[in-house]
């Protein structure tokens, strides 16, 4: 278990590569307590709306709020769950549909664990962290996306 | 007194900008900061959002205190 | 969601690479109904048993058999759960500590299924489908692993 | 009669062999065969397996009819 836990960067600009989720799993193969990881990935829908079909979400958020959020809900996730790593990315800016907007990485000695902090995390980073979402429709119109 | 408001989503859409400098009477809570707003505002009466006062959501009844930064947040969307 | 789920081959040789895992992710951009995916990952631990620390699992099993409890686990998860894809990879032979010898990948529009579906496999599969696991230790001892 | 017996895991290694023909009497059961292969076999008296017929496991009331494939499973462990 990590002892400190560092203020973490969570916002990238534009969607998240698979690539990217490959090198952060490759990064941690050194550590060897680990047991299991569990990984949430939210993709883009193309949904159906009025003005269209959505081709993508602009992101943008209250950026040092969200990163205080962001930090408490770390913080209280290490405290609740035995979790030797965490890590959570969330796109700023244009993700098209299709690609992927939020990660979140968690791993633990055992299943149980990853399996709790990943749905957990994912609940109150869409409950409680200022993220807003345009959603951009092909013929130009858009939807506020607003989270259920 | 005057501080710094901040307008995110839909929101800086009715505003026609993402923040202005507030003015007001001293002794202002966030409910009348709220009735002010809708006030200046009329679009934002039939719109969801809650009140952030320096980065932590306030109920009505919490004063604001110069220096602040308000932000008015509708619903979250992150995921 | 797909209507004929073909029997997909589950066993491979060696352990799971991260680089594969990002292909598998990748194919599913273009499936635009997907909103959500949850990925498992089991990593071999460097326990400390009696013989010294575990190097890595020899993994065998009975493939006929196993290969049709995987199909009978995965009917059964696209029954309960309104899933969009699902993929389940498991390692034959030798993997070493710190690599990836168990990946369960579930696709759904709403991020509720994939968690659910999600737990649901990787449960099933560590009960009932028969996968022999030797772990080795570095003095050249091994025990056989059992799932709790 | 004769049928095929297939060993898994840590039973392998007290069988000394992957599979063997197994030779019984007609009218077997599962439960039956447990006790012929622990007399065979002692050291799996204190080993936890179950007993597959034709790739479903079986309960020891199950009778075995040739052709079939036995196989003896020891604690799962993928994962």
């Amino acid at each position: 278990m990590e002892n400190t836990h560092k203020a973490k960067k969570v916002f990238v600009q534009g969607p998240i590569s698979p690539d990217f989720v490959a090198r952060s799993i490759a990064s941690h193969q050194s550590k060897t307590g680990i047991g299991a990881h569990a990984i949430f990935l939210g993709q883009i829908r193309a949904d159906q709306k009025d003005g269209g079909a959505v081709t993508g979400i602009e992101y943008t958020a209250y950026e040092e709020m969200a990163e205080q959020t962001f930090h408490e809900i770390r913080e209280a996730a290490f405290s609740k769950f035995e979790l030797s790593c965490m890590h959570i990315y969330h796109s700023l800016g244009l993700v098209p549909t299709g690609e992927i907007s939020l990660f979140v990485f968690v791993s633990s000695p055992h299943r149980r664990a990853a399996f709790e902090a990943l749905e957990y995390l994912v609940e109150e980073i869409k409950a409680n962290v200022p993220i807003f979402g345009k959603e951009i429709m092909g013929e130009g119109g858009h939807v506020w996306k607003e989270n259920s | 007194m005057s501080f710094h408001v901040k307008y995110y989503g839909m929101l800086a859409e009715i505003a026609g900008m993402s923040d202005e400098v507030w003015n007001a009477d001293a002794s202002l809570t966030v409910g009348k900061f709220r009735s002010q707003i809708l006030e200046r505002y009329p679009a934002m009466r039939d719109k969801k959002f809650k009140i952030a006062v320096n980065q932590k959501i306030a109920e009505d009844f919490v004063p604001i205190e110069t220096p602040a930064e308000i932000a008015l947040l509708p619903p979250f969307a992150g995921g």
